[in-house]
């Protein structure tokens, strides 16, 4: 397969997405997607350097890898369990900017956790979002954990767990892979790998060069894809479902990428990384790099990304808006929900 | 009813349960084939097949992490511990995961798992098979932990378990597993999480415990009553939420605690009665509350002069009910 | 002597071990290059190198799994965990390997590690960036928790801890390592583990903490001055061994106590410190031990209002205090 | 070099110990180690069955890749990290059958834990055999603990981790690994695979049938290896003792072989294994091979067979004998050693 999107791409790549089985509405919201979870994602940015918030964690640069992938899913049916950069994942399956912007400004309203997880912290049991909590790569757990209920009630739906290459060094990573290897279970495992966690680079992370080389040891195939092709994730994703749904097993897909911010708004990444190499990578951008392939293609014409832009920013707007000015919790909502109902 | 060991109560909870509910299974190390170390689950691998009772590889922090996932996708899994000392593993996917994550939500998501393991020493079990983890759990919000001392209550408790919308860690004590026998009310019986029960009546002094230590208790009061004096003995049987209304009922009735286990003393679950017994019921006291427990020492010792050294016995109990009864 | 925050202080203190003895060196998940997402290691990879200052890749186990075996082959580690909310996937090596290695070899192999996390909240750092941990872990034998509140404190116990034979739980209050300021003595100065000191002397009720929150119970001293109580100040500094003789002779001498901590209640820190009370001066108390702490809640949410609803207060320490200096 | 040993074997196998520069001495003395493991094993299965003794755990069936890994170290110089089957590993070190049966009665002069651990729970600073407690695979991550301790002191102590593997399952064993290659640290993995983590067969415990193939995505090599045949587990661990020695980083040797007995004292085997399938692994008992290779090369001659069965079983005896007798600890010794020195 992918010798063939090499070829494609080839050709001028003027119809790869529908050598996917993409239709121009279809490739024209992926791309919609992507530039939403930018725009929301930049406008945190603004909003925490202005001191109206007090936490930013970005997706910027990796929303090829995140929406190409959850875009090769059936919303509401299949399961994602994203992490904290994820929000290019969660937009793809439903959530809203409202959504985002309720959770990045701690309100109530914030359906992931009603203000009381960071930004970041994704949940939505209606939209099959399983619930991140911080620490990493449990998540990879939850995944196998909810292909093994798919598994035994006999139902097709497929998970995809997330995780950066950092959180691949946790005895969970591993634990998760060998058990979805034993009962071919229906969980895909995408590893955005943008080359650090927080400082610290991928050599002093592991002496491989591709993540994906571990589903030899799990009995599964692994695949590496170009990040920044949004294309190219949809279709590794997309052939990894199909083998999920199927009864075939898991798939380890690598999606090589980057982050253009620091780690967060905490961090500051000019101790541990080369302006250089930042400069380098945002030649790399898959938001631009995906707009000239439609634009080649025909299918982004000027006025239909007038249309986007345009409803990008309404959104944006209209979230920033509403969740800024909706109520915080109060403090008698500091101790309901230790459990599923208060003990009589 | 019928008499029963421990270990049968609990087979026959689960038995039950996964006859009742589809969604309910279990996982854990050696539970299939096998049986279990313990034999808890012999027979359940035979009747209910590979889908729902599987076998993990060795690894707890997965048998926790997968039960999470299914529960969020509307299963109930029964997940088994092998020894209570093995659960360390999993203790980021308990306390960070399963215990946050109703809160975390707000609401949206909630477990129903039971995190079965067998626990407690006086077994010959050494450092690693004798371990008490109570208190460790214990003082994690967003768990339950209950810890049964006999056969009816192993049973009720279990069933309880797995229907309760939230983790529970359902302790089950190795030595009484085939040492305690009593009867099982047939049929589909419950016994609260949250509910602590006077095992024996007394107007004297308050022995408080749950577990082994529980029936250690109840023979060091045969002995206090020949002596003349009533103890009333108090099975917490569930660990969190503890039932304070039950404690202070006692301490208000007696005057005089004395709080058993064999976990170590620092911040164990007898400190948390004794605070409880401080803040609501200090003018009631006639004597400070006391605790018995194992030593300060990091596990139960393998010799047997060691371990009898180690553990909590009647005569100890008796010993320092004595002193209280004196105070 | 020079005034210097508290995260100044431990960093000195590493610096001062590490050019002291060679088999000094540090571990932890972007301690090189980074200095430390906290920069508490600033500089320490450029003085001593890429082999006494290692990034481990993001992996607890790793990080004091490691620290074990090479303190088993001579060295000092010092581990750092980022955030003192995920120590958990490092459980099993604290707790079941660090903790019990020199009970279990008769003290064939003694372990000199220092575990440094930063706890506590008060900085919109969310659940899990907020957590306290200290009962967890004083709830085990065989480990020693520390936990400076003041500038001084934290570098004389750092190097305490670097120089302790024993695993040390070195946890570092991440609210107060720029706000809080102080002297530090110059030169080679130790503050000993297990030693508690009265950081104001009173005679009417005694506040115990340690962490951030002596900083808010000497604030509400203040105030209760002013109002004509004097309350005595004790900090802990070291949870476990905890100090019983200076809380029992503040007890003793005040016959008042409040405990305040962060952590939530249930078996934790003043569950422990009442029950000593309890059985130790129960005949000195004029009233009941009061403990003022965080909620039964799994941990500290982000949301500013929660967040200031879920923390003990300057002003919630004074009500509480009031209550006790009426009793 | 696994084609050497083969045709080497092929040639009639008169000269493989010299060929791996075994002396005549020395191939006697691994013998001989492997039938001390094996009589001492023995007799503590009849004492348990006599109700003398509560638990027993053996190593019968693993002497070969025992023995034959730990003889090629230098003892008390290098380290091992051994798990509670290893008897062959520390009599291979210089504990004495003693030493054994201590422990196994648990008495007071047990030198691994004065009778506080389970017998298996090797330990001893001074034969740098790290004392090991129940969690399996933490000994791992210890391991590569002593091996960077040595790379920051420029030692070239060579450190063996021993394990089974189901240990193989834990996030630990992941994580050891993992570090071991980024830094190349002079280590090295041994899994005693014998098929089994007590009733779960291999199948169930990861899709892959070599856990050797593991080591590629840690970037070291993977080696499958006769654990049956000792000289053949001595010349792969031989050939990664060099490397670990020279700074090449680890190996992850992969010992096939089998457990003759139950899991121990408490389990009984025939509720998850067929008679038969004992039966066969029998015939490949690695010390009856051994001995057959040693007679056929001309070196185990009948005298020095009977001195080292009389060398073997006086050592049981008096080893049986004396910690029988020995005594137990008194209820004072409870409380000491919680800390290095007890506070003041
Ligand atoms: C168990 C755990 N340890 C440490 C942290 C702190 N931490 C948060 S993100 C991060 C780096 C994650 O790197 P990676 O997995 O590569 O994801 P990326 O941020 O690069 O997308 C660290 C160390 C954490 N969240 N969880
Ligand atoms: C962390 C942990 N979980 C469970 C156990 C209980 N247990 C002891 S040995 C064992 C099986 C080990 O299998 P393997 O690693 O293959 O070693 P083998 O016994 O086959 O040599 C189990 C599950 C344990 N010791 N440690
Ligand atoms: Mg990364
Ligand atoms: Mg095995």
């Amino acid at each position: 397969m992918a010798t063939k999107t090499a070829e494609v791409e080839a050709r001028g790549g003027q119809s790869r997405h529908r050598a996917l089985g993409l239709s121009d509405e279809r490739a024209l919201a992926i791309y919609e997607v992507m530039r939403l979870a930018r725009a929301v994602d930049e406008r945190m940015w603004l909003i925490n350097r202005q001191g109206r918030a007090p936490f930013v964690i970005s997706c910027q640069g990796q929303e090829g890898a995140q929406v190409g992938s959850a875009m090769a899913l059936k919303p509401g049916y299949d399961w994602v369990a994203p992490y904290y950069r994820d929000a290019g994942v969660v937009l793809a399956l439903g959530m809203t900017a409202r959504d985002q912007m309720l959770s990045f400004f701690a309100k109530r309203e914030d359906p992931s956790s009603a203000g009381r997880q960071m930004p970041g912290h994704f949940g939505s049991q209606r939209l099959h979002i399983l619930t991140g909590g911080s620490p990493v790569a449990t998540q990879l757990l939850h995944a196998a954990g909810i292909a093994l209920a798919s598994r035994i009630r006999k139902e097709d739906a497929v998970t995809i767990a997330y995780f950066g290459e950092g959180a691949s060094s946790e005895g969970d990573c591993h634990e998760a892979m060998n058990f979805a290897g034993i009962h071919k279970l229906g969980v895909i495992f995408v590893c955005e790998n943008n080359g650090y966690a927080i400082s610290v680079p991928q050599s002093q992370q592991m002496a491989i060069l591709n993540v994906a080389d571990r589903a030899a040891g799990y009995g599964f195939p692994g695949v590496v894809v170009d990040g920044n092709d949004v294309l190219a994730v949809y279709q590794a994703t997309r052939d990894a479902v199909t083998r999920a749904r199927t009864g075939e097993g898991p798939t380890l897909i690598e999606a090589k990428t980057y982050r253009f911010t620091a780690h967060s708004s905490d961090d500051d990444d000019r101790r541990y990384r080369q302006a250089e190499e930042v400069a380098v990578w945002r030649q790399k951008d898959p938001i631009p790099r995906y707009q000239r392939y439609l634009r080649e293609a025909g299918v982004l014409t000027e006025p239909v990304e007038a249309a986007i832009t345009e409803r990008v920013t309404a959104q944006v707007d209209d979230a920033t808006e509403y969740a800024e000015q909706a109520p915080d919790p109060s403090a008698d909502d500091l101790l309901p929900h230790v459990f599923a109902r208060e003990l009589g | 009813m019928a008499v029963k060991t421990v270990i049968e109560a609990i087979r026959e909870g689960m038995d039950e349960e996964m006859a009742r509910d589809q969604s309910v299974f279990i996982m854990g190390e050696d539970v299939g084939q096998r049986g279990g170390v313990f034999l808890a689950t012999d027979g359940l691998f035979k009747k209910y097949g590979a889908d729902r009772v599987i076998d993990t590889p060795l690894a707890e922090s997965t048998i926790v992490g997968l039960a999470i996932g299914a529960a969020a996708n509307g299963m109930r899994p029964i997940a088994e511990i092998q020894f209570a000392d093995f659960i360390a593993p999993a203790m980021n996917q308990i306390i960070e995961e399963a215990a946050r994550i109703c809160y975390r939500t707000n609401g949206d998501l909630n477990l129903p798992i039971v995190i079965r393991a067998p626990w407690g020493g006086g077994v010959h079990g050494a450092l690693y098979h004798s371990q008490s983890i109570e208190a460790l759990f214990a003082h994690v919000p967003g768990l339950k932990v209950v810890a049964p001392g006999t056969p009816a209550d192993a049973k009720g408790l279990l069933k309880s378990a797995v229907r309760d919308p939230d983790p529970v860690l359902y302790l089950e004590h190795k030595r009484t597993y085939r040492l305690i026998k009593g009867e099982v009310p047939d049929g589909d019986r419950l016994v609260p999480i949250g509910k602590a029960e006077v095992k024996r009546q007394g107007k004297d002094l308050s022995l408080i415990a749950y577990g082994l230590m529980l029936h250690y208790c109840l023979e060091a009061a045969d002995t206090l009553a020949a002596e003349g004096v009533e103890a009333e003995v108090l099975d917490l049987r569930t660990i969190k939420p503890l039932d304070v209304a039950a404690v202070i009922a006692t301490t208000r009735k007696t005057g005089k605690v004395l709080v058993v286990h064999e976990d170590n003393p620092f911040a164990g679950v007898a400190a948390e009665v004794m605070a409880v017994i401080m803040e609501q019921a200090f003018d009631a006291l006639d004597a400070p509350v006391m605790r018995l427990t194992g030593p300060d020492v990091p596990a139960m010792p393998f010799n047997h002069v060691l371990e009898a050294a180690f553990m909590p016995s009647p005569e100890k109990i008796l010993a320092k009910a004595r002193e209280l009864a004196k105070y």
